[in-house]
């Protein structure tokens, strides 16, 4: 038991140091000194590199194959994901949390209140949330699965609350978490029919359980419901048809810097638990019984779920693009393009093992830094003290704040999957992996929704650049802080500067999930001879 | 004593599971139709709390039915897991109720299509 | 190869260089850096071993770029992309320095992209891999969406994101239809690879059905970058809107770029399809001609009536193209770089006078040749060009492409036989009368004819915004408008050097054609479209 | 067809290179030209290089015809020529720039590059008064046209004959529109090209149909194909072939249906009227089918229909010309109906009669539009026969008036002038000929020359001779409408009181008197035949070439096998002698009587005319021309601009706006439907949720499942 445990353990030092880090900070929140609490950021970014510097320390071939995981490299790509993308996204809030506060105190109209400051909490909620979806990548049961997720959605929900003022925040908490309690007990319910028709908690037993009944007459329709709602469920953290309601409005009511987080921390989580409760089903092994009582080997995932799959990817990718194209707002309509590029990644889930999760990893590593750029971008200006909203606002922007406005133009671009930026070999690669997986409509209805995907991000890219400054736009001015122009700067670089290192990239990713794929088809063939 | 124990760990009867099934099956429903129902925020976080029970019912319905207690532990996390809710959405009511001075959900509709 | 790369690579280089240097440099900058890429590239074509080769040179592969993918970085040209490579350069420097005066706000980030904007379409002429073509042909549309929307007229918002979606929508078809030959190399071979002959060699053994729906894609996307016929609407908005120098870029150019993937993709990898579907393009290339013909007769505006001439012109290039022997194909290549030339220097030259007089329209403007005698001779030496006088260079491509045609018949003995023939020939050539009615009307009223000024800017440079300019044109703008006027002459008088150079590739790609057009004219009825469902069901089931 | 072929075979010859600079020249002196117009010379350069040019070029080729001995091929340099395959014919298209010398050639170069000169001198007097202005960009265009016209004839391939063919085109628009801001000039130098394009398709389809059958478009090859009985690929498609050349040869020599551009194109400068609409350019259609003539005996009906076209517009151009008023009209309307009858010769199988009346017919046709040039120079423009008399009594124009005589006796071919025989030839060819029509052709082609001799006299005795009296014209030169300015003109100042014509000085003079003795010359070779049994010069360089005469009509004419034919109970030489003196004289006295002795009647005659509503009708079409152009502009120009403009409509508005735009719209409104949706109440969202749920665990439960199991 002794020697199963060290390398789990080992495993979790880079959780163990965001831990670490989220107690100093929440500890360290509460300090009278201006000085410390402004360095709380910083010292967050500090436990988010520390854990990245740890990762490939510890995350040996030796301690992941002792910890009997699922797909044992996972975490080594995902975990040093996280936390680097975390990083941009702690920088790009520098200054937002507790703003108006701080600076009441700063002019000496109010005294410092420990009890009215959110700062420390912020931080703190943001790393546990970020050692969440973390801890995803150790997951080998389902109780652990459901806790980590569980840990990744609680801190958001705070996060959304005391992250900016006025009621829109509160509003979108409040919807928040009440859909994320109704979805979560949706997963849960799966589970526990999962469990049922499976008889073990843990993921791998799950899995050649499984396989065993593929083998037979096919996965019990125990399973098949249980998964299905676990999919559903899952599809909330993932802004997925038909959990993805919430999203907009949580993005347009969020501050900025919360929606950054939240449109790519629970989302990669979101995916990752899906990849591994897939990775269960697997994507190889089963059959049809043809009416003639013949068994036909078929290739993918079992038909009713990779039917479900299917039509949830294309009316998400449908659905979010029609509602991003009669956005006036910018953030709602960055929501609803999250929502459309939810539906592109799940391309990557019904490809499967292999190239499949491969896109799926290398197009959240491209929708990362494209959406925190753009992100970053509208958390670095404000107007009159207030956050950009709406297109006008936004219109001439080249005039003031000219870096801002190229990398908001150049991530519009990217997202809209425009080469050399990274978002087109993110897209390029996922539909190389349809082609895999035979879904040949998929990437017909993928690649018209790009299309019209074109018409909303075109004027994304377009306003700030070309429109002439409107009588809004002349009063938008920098925040103070200029970390998250920083930011915005190089994730900005970022979408060129990657796809130069895509091959790099497609490398790591792949490493990480070989082991994926070769545990997800230990039953079976390979996809082709 | 140990004749409730050993009760309680022999394989139990089929229908037995599948009344337990159906009751968690009508907990969660029960719930879920609350939640949809009710516009009092503290009710529709009780509703939720319902369709937790239900699962975890289920849960338990299962293990008693494998012999296996690890679904029973994972109850216990699920216990858990609603109180840290629990207290999650109480706060988040009070701050709400700060604001607006009412429990009712449709006082917060103001983001949205127009 | 490095120099390849090279020429491909200064421009954004030099458009760095603008964006940290100050802006009175730009222009000076941009061009040095355009003529360094012209350098480049000329040198390399002076060294280019095999200008009959048909094939690519140099032979080597290049750097794999994205692995798994089977992307590389792999350029090189056959003659024909380096000859509209060359095009693209030649133009891009006299483009520069025709916008020195144009150009006054926001000039480091005109020249910018105006580089970047050389650079990718150069790049997508030499890329030898599907994916780094992809690459070049869509980013293209970045700058020049900019270009149009920033530096453009009136409407240049609406034109800029007609251009961008319209022609982004196309090329998704493309973009699909090329991964899917790739997904059927992986699927031959075991491997992804995008090399284009590689695609291409997948490609043609391909069903008949499956190479009809290939084609159908492919055609899409460069269909409407062409612009062939109902796909058109785009690009006299966008050629009004643009600032000249775009629109020289535009019609020389970036055009270009979709016949270009004809003559690249559409036709040598479905060949079937491209058998089946000659007549419907040759159909839809001779609506062009006629219906973009008359739309200029009743144009007032110069330059959207220079536009939809390019549609007209397209139209028989295309028309050319898919007369699918070697006098079609050799005419079709050879009208790509002088429509390119003489279209460009007309943009030019309206260019040149809109500046004057800030109005296009040649209702209020005319008779220039008395007040701008040296532009005149060079408009009218461009309109000859355009409306294909022999000895110049526009003839020798329209007279091959129609003579093309004419011999595309069943029968043919020219070793291809084709389904066009006698009579679409003779429907296209009206659009030669056409041509001669619409330009010489252009001519007549802004060149000959009384003296006409607009009121109220009758002295040029009375214009708040505009820089003074001599009457007639100054040395600066002669020595934009000389060296096209060299090229075409040089073109019409001794086009046998390129004629020879175009010739293997032509061959090279229509070397299955006869085949399959026999094919397709031995079944009467055309094979029905089945739907590609089919073949994917083989490939669906594992054996 | 009648056996072989007589067109000898063609010799390879690069040492006769030499040749080519009649082309170079040419093109050479346009660019000095062009040169000097850059450089804003002032003096008489360009004319006096030009002139030298061309002088050198017809040296050359009267060098060339010394030196010929048969049929030359001289490569220079390759042009557009490519192959494919393994080339050779069908699977090469060879266009080089080589030249192709037989005596056809020659004879069309020597009074090509000889006119070309003596018009060159006559213009570089005549246009002085543009040095510093035009007068460069006058004589780049001559040489342009020099250039392209040689070109034209000495190409050895119909690619060389294209660019040729188009290039005169572009000469003539250039020099046509020399006054470029009189919109008439404009108008009528575009009309001249537009018309000649449409022409210029035929040519270019009919050398696409050569190739498609043939393989080759080079003259030797072709020939040598044709020799040898040649290839049919489809007979339609051969068949087709003379038709479509004929359109070009129509375009650019003026016949109908595409003769209009010619009257309007005298809005260019006289010695431009003279050179290229009168006696060289206008000829390439009947070089054309001469040089092709074997291959208009593809189809049995082609030459005919050459024949009826010709002696058609040498009629319809004869009646409008009596009814015109200005002088250049009528002699442009002339040159129309001259050129039918070339046209009717090459149709009824008399190549010689063709080519001999072309050769000719550049002599007296080049005088009389010189003289019309000088008359038009000295008076101010004034043009209008009405406004002019008795010029040969003013001092200084004697020797125009005089060469205007002999130029119109040439016209009306007065009896045993070169014209008369030349017109001659072909007369009795068609009434000789066995076909009835052909017949009936000469026969109208008779009326014709009466008619032509009456509307030439009608200039001459009404300029030249009768009372002095001249009004001078609005300053350079006026418009052409008929009449409609006749108003304004009288009121001018510069009646003969006040103005004073300038007489034309040594160059005008000269180059007219040359013309003249010119004019006598051509006549030489036909009266050697005549009175000393020669063979007719021009008979022995047309017989030896492409256009050899009547190889194959030899069945349809009958003049080989039937006894000599007679006429009017004469032997048909004599009595074709005598009934076409009789149109000739006859027409003159007509003239003399209505324009010189009783000009009074001519008025009362027109009036009596108008005032019979069955006969009225009849010179007023004439005086407008037969309402052509406003036919061609209801039946083409309209019908097209009415649908170019439903077709700019439709692509701004239906295409663009409710297609394109519209296809635009769909996904926002989609979008639109989704909305209601995104309400915002958290119980709507709870429910959709829910709703979503339900359905998939549905749809999977029932759909799924059961099928599975």
């Amino acid at each position: 038991m002794i020697e199963s445990l060290s390398p789990r353990l080992a495993l979790l030092v880079p959780e163990m140091t965001l831990f670490v880090g989220a107690v100093v900070v929440a500890v360290l929140g509460l300090s009278k000194q201006r000085s410390v609490r402004e360095a709380l950021p910083f010292i967050t970014c500090a436990a988010l590199i520390a854990s990245i510097v740890a990762v490939p320390f510890t995350w040996t071939d030796d301690n992941a194959q002792g910890a009997h995981l699922l797909l044992p490299m996972l975490g080594r790509f995902v975990k040093p994901l996280l936390a680097a993308m975390g990083v941009w996204l702690v920088l790009l809030s520098v200054g937002s949390v507790d703003r108006r506060m701080e600076e009441l105190i700063a002019r000496g109209r109010q005294p410092f209140d420990a009890q009215k400051v959110a700062r420390g909490e912020y931080y703190a909620f943001f790393l546990l949330s970020l050692m969440g979806a973390m801890l995803l990548c150790n997951a080998h049961d389902l109780i652990w699965l459901f806790l980590a997720i569980e840990l990744v959605s609680l801190p958001t929900y705070i996060m959304v609350a005391v992250g900016g003022n006025g009621s829109r925040p509160q509003e979108a908490a409040v919807k928040y978490f009440f859909l994320g309690a109704m979805s979560t007990a949706v997963f849960l319910y799966g589970f526990a029919l999962l469990y049922g028709s499976t008889g073990s908690l843990e993921l791998l037993v799950i899995r050649d359980s499984l396989a065993t009944q593929a083998a037979g007459n096919g996965i019990d329709s125990l399973a098949t419901i249980g998964i299905v709602l676990i999919l559903l469920g899952l599809c909330f953290k993932i802004t997925a048809v038909p959990m993805h309601f919430y999203a907009p409005d949580v993005y347009e009511g969020a501050p900025t810097h919360v929606t950054a987080f939240l449109s790519f921390v629970p989302k990669t989580a979101g995916f990752t638990a899906l990849v591994l409760i897939l990775t269960c089903v697997g994507w190889t092994g089963h059959a049809l019984i043809a009416p003639d009582g013949v068994r036909v080997q078929y290739l993918g995932l079992p038909t009713p779920i990779s039917a479900i799959l299917w039509m949830i990817a294309v009316l998400t990718m449908t659905l979010g693009n029609l509602g991003a194209l009669l956005q006036t707002s910018v953030k709602r309509m960055l929501a609803y393009s999250s929502i459309a590029h939810s539906g592109y990644l799940v391309l990557g889930l019904i490809a499967g093992a292999g190239a499949g999760i491969d896109a799926l990893y290398l197009y959240l590593v491209a929708y990362g830094v494209m959406t925190i750029a753009t992100f970053a971008a509208l958390a670095a200006i404000e107007r009159r003290g207030e956050e950009i909203n709406s297109f006008s606002d936004l219109a001439g922007l080249r005039v003031r704040h000219p870096a801002m406005a190229w990398v908001i133009a150049l991530c519009a671009l990217s997202l809209v999957g425009m080469p050399p930026f990274i978002g087109f070999f993110g897209k390029i690669y996922l539909f190389i992996a349809a082609f895999e997986a035979n879904q040949l409509g998929l990437v017909i209805a993928a690649v018209l929704n790009s299309a019209v995907s074109g018409l909303y991000y075109l004027r994304l890219a377009l306003v700030p650049l070309v429109s002439p400054p409107s009588a809004r736009s002349q009063e938008v001015t920098r925040v103070p802080s200029r970390w998250p122009q920083t930011a915005a700067i190089v994730c900005g670089v970022a979408t060129i500067a990657l796809s130069a290192a895509v091959g790099v990239l497609l490398q790591a990713v792949r490493t990480s999930t070989d082991s994926a794929s070769a545990s997800a088809s230990h039953t079976s063939h390979s996809n082709h001879p | 004593m140990s004749e409730a124990l050993s009760s309680a760990f022999t394989i139990a009867a089929p229908t037995q599971i599948s009344i337990a099934l159906a009751i968690s099956a009508i907990l969660f429903s029960l719930g879920l139709i609350g939640f949809l129902c009710r516009r009092n925020l503290i009710i529709m976080f009780l509703c939720t709390e319902l369709m937790f029970q239900g699962a975890a019912l289920a849960m338990i319905a299962f293990a008693r039915m494998r012999m296996d207690v690890s679904g029973q532990v994972f109850v216990i996390f699920i216990l858990t897991v609603a109180a840290a809710e629990a207290a999650l959405a109480l706060g988040l009511v009070v701050l709400l109720y700060r604001r607006r001075e009412t429990l009712n959900s449709e006082a917060w509709a103001d983001l949205g299509e127009s | 190869m490095e120099l390849i790369w090279l020429s491909i690579i200064i421009p954004v280089l030099t458009a760095g260089v603008i964006a940290i240097s100050p802006s009175k440099h730009a222009r000076n900058t941009a061009f040095a850096g355009s003529l360094l890429s012209l350098a480049a590239l000329a040198l390399f074509a002076w060294n280019f071993p095999a200008w009959k080769a048909g094939t690519y040179f140099p032979m080597t592969a290049g750097a794999h770029w994205v692995h798994g993918a089977g992307v590389s970085l792999s350029v090189g040209f056959d003659t024909v992309s380096l000859l509209l490579a060359l095009l693209t350069a030649f133009l891009m420097p006299l483009c520069i320095l025709g916008s020195f005066t144009a150009i006054t706000d926001r000039v480091k980030e005109f020249y910018g992209w105006f580089l970047v904007l050389g650079s990718s379409i150069l790049l997508a002429f030499a890329a030898r891999d599907a994916i780094l073509f992809y690459i070049g042909y869509e980013f293209t549309l970045v700058p020049m969406t900019l270009i149009v929307a920033i530096y453009g007229g009136t409407e240049r918002r609406v034109a800029a994101i007609k251009m961008f979606l319209y022609t982004f929508l196309g090329s998704m078809f493309m973009l699909a239809a090329l991964l899917y030959v790739g997904w059927e190399h992986r699927i031959a071979s075991g491997a992804w690879n995008f090399d284009i002959d590689a695609l291409t060699a997948t490609a043609v053994r391909l069903p008949s059905a499956t190479q009809y729906w290939l084609f159908a894609a492919l055609m899409i996307g460069f269909a409407v970058k062409v612009p062939l016929f109902p796909l058109h609407t785009w690009l006299p908005l966008a050629h009004d809107q643009a600032p000249t120098a775009g629109s020289v870029i535009l019609a020389s150019a970036l055009l270009k770029l979709g016949t270009y993937g004809n003559y690249r993709f559409a036709l040598p990898m479905a060949p079937a399809g491209g058998a089946e579907l000659m007549n419907v393009v040759a159909v839809l290339s001779i609506i062009a001609i006629i219906y973009a013909s008359l739309i200029c007769w009743v144009q007032t505006d110069a330059k959207k009536l220079i536009a939809y001439s390019s549609i007209a012109h397209l139209g028989l290039c295309m028309l050319g193209l898919f007369a699918l022997n070697p006098m079609g194909a050799e005419g079709a290549v050879f009208y790509m770089v002088n429509h390119g030339l003489s279209t460009g220097a007309l943009f030019l030259c309206i260019g040149m006078f809109y500046e004057r007089y800030h109005t296009k329209d040649t209702d209020v403007l005319g008779g220039l040749a008395k007040r701008m005698p040296v532009w005149s001779c060079f408009m009218v030496f461009f309109t000859l060009a355009s409306i294909g006088l022999p000895g110049l260079n526009g003839f020798v491509g329209e007279f091959l492409c129609l003579g093309g045609t004419f011999i595309a018949e069943h029968d043919a003995n020219s070793g291809y036989p084709g389904v066009l023939g006698p009579w679409y020939a003779i429907v296209a050539g009206l659009g030669l009368i056409f041509a001669a009615m619409y330009l010489l009307i252009l001519l007549g009223k802004i060149v000959w004819g009384p003296l006409r000024e607009p009121h109220g800017d009758v002295s040029h440079g009375s214009h708040a915004a505009a820089p003074a300019l001599p009457s007639d044109l100054g040395l600066r703008e002669i020595a934009v408008l000389m060296p096209i006027a060299i090229a075409c002459l040089w073109l019409g008088v001794q086009p046998k050097p390129m004629l020879d150079a175009i010739s293997p590739c032509a061959q090279r790609m229509l070397v299955n054609y006869p085949a399959q057009v026999e094919r397709v004219m031995a079944e009467s009825i055309p094979v029905a479209p089945t739907p590609v469902i089919t073949s994917m069901k083989t490939t669906l089931k594992v054996p | 067809m009648n056996g072989e072929l007589s067109i000898p075979q063609v010799v390879i010859a690069p040492e006769l290179a030499w040749v080519g600079l009649a082309i170079l020249l040419p093109l050479l002196s346009a660019v000095v030209c062009a040169i000097c117009g850059a450089l804003r010379v002032k003096n008489k350069l360009p004319a006096i290089v030009t002139a030298l040019a061309l002088a050198i070029s017809f040296v050359i080729i009267v060098q060339a015809y010394f030196a010929y001995s048969g049929p030359v091929q001289v490569p220079i340099f390759q042009w557009m020529t490519f192959q494919w395959g393994a080339g050779g014919p069908f699977h090469s298209f060879t266009a080089n720039c080589s030249l192709y010398i037989d005596s056809l050639t020659l004879y069309w170069m020597l009074f090509v590059t000889g006119l070309g000169t003596l018009i060159t001198i006559y213009a570089s007097e005549y246009m002085e008064g543009d040095r510093g202005s035009g007068y460069s960009r006058f004589f780049f265009g001559i040489s342009i046209f020099l250039f392209a016209m040689s070109a034209l004839v000495l190409g050895d391939n119909l690619a060389m004959l294209y660019l040729g063919w188009e290039g005169v085109g572009l000469a003539s628009y250039l020099l046509i529109g020399y006054n470029y801001d009189r919109p008439s000039a404009v108008a009528a130098a575009k009309k001249a090209f537009i018309m000649n394009r449409v022409g210029d398709l035929g040519l270019a389809l009919g050398i696409f149909m050569l190739w498609a059958n043939y393989g080759t478009i080079q003259y030797s090859e072709l020939f040598a194909a044709m020799n040898s009985g040649g290839q049919s690929a489809v007979d339609w498609h051969i068949s087709v072939i003379p038709f479509l050349l004929m359109l070009g040869a129509f375009g650019k020599s003026a016949q109908i249906p595409l003769f209009t551009w010619l009257p309007d194109a005298m809005e260019g400068p006289t010695p431009v009227s003279a050179l290229i609409h009168a006696a060289t350019m206008v000829t390439a259609g009947v070089y054309l089918i001469a040089r092709l003539y074997p291959f208009f005996e593809l189809h049995p009906e082609a030459l005919a229909t050459v024949a009826w076209i010709g002696c058609a517009t040498a009629l319809l151009a004869a009646t409008i010309g009596m009814a015109q008023y200005d002088i250049k009209r009528v002699f442009a309307y002339s040159t129309i109906s001259q050129l039918g009858y070339m046209f009717l010769g090459l149709g009824v199988g008399t190549t010689f009669g063709a080519c001999y009346h072309t050769l000719t017919h550049a002599f007296f046709k080049a005088l009389l539009f010189l003289t019309a040039g000088a008359i038009m120079h000295g008076f101010a423009g004034q043009l209008d026969l009405r406004k002019l008399s008795g010029l040969r009594h003013v001092a200084g124009w004697r020797i125009v008036s005089w060469t205007m005589f002999v130029g119109c006796l040439w016209l009306s071919a007065f009896p045993y002038t070169a014209a008369f025989f030349s017109k001659d030839a072909i007369l009795l060819q068609a009434l000789t000929s066995a076909r009835a029509d052909f017949r009936f052709l000469g026969w109208m082609g008779l009326f014709t020359a009466a008619l032509t001799a009456y509307y030439t006299f009608r200039v001459w005795f009404r300029v030249c001779a009768g009372p002095v009296h001249f009004e001078a014209g609005s300053e350079g030169h006026h418009d052409h409408d008929d009449g409609h300015h006749a108003q304004d003109r009288r009121d001018a100042p510069g009646t003969h009181a006040t103005f004073h014509p300038h007489a034309p000085r040594w160059a005008i003079n000269g180059v007219l008197l040359i013309l003249a003795i010119g004019a006598l010359a051509v006549g030489l070779p036909a009266y050697k035949t005549v009175f000393m049994h020669e063979d007719n010069w021009a008979q022995q360089m047309i017989a030896h070439s492409s256009a050899y005469e009547g190889a194959g009509l030899a069945d349809a004419h009958g003049h080989s096998d039937a006894p000599t034919p007679t006429m009017l109970g004469m032997d048909a030489h004599t009595g074709l002698t005598v009934v076409g003196s009789t149109a000739s004289v006859g027409g003159i006295l007509v003239a003399w009587f209505f324009h010189l002795r009783s000009r009074k009647s001519a008025d009362q005659l027109r009036a009596a005319l108008l005032r019979r509503w069955w006969l009225g009708w009849i010179p007023t079409a004439m005086e407008h021309k037969w309402y052509v152009d406003q036919i061609y502009h209801a039946l083409f120009r309209l019908p097209m601009w009415i649908g170019a403009q439903i077709l700019n409509f439709g692509d701004r508005h239906f295409l663009d706006g409710v297609l394109v735009d519209g296809i635009a719209k769909i996904p926002l409104a989609l979008g639109r439907v989704f909305r209601p949706l995104y309400s915002g109440a958290l119980q709507g969202y709870a429910v959709t949720m829910a709703g979503g749920v339900a359905l998939v665990l549905a749809w999977a439960s029932w759909v799924w499942l059961r099928g599975v199991h």
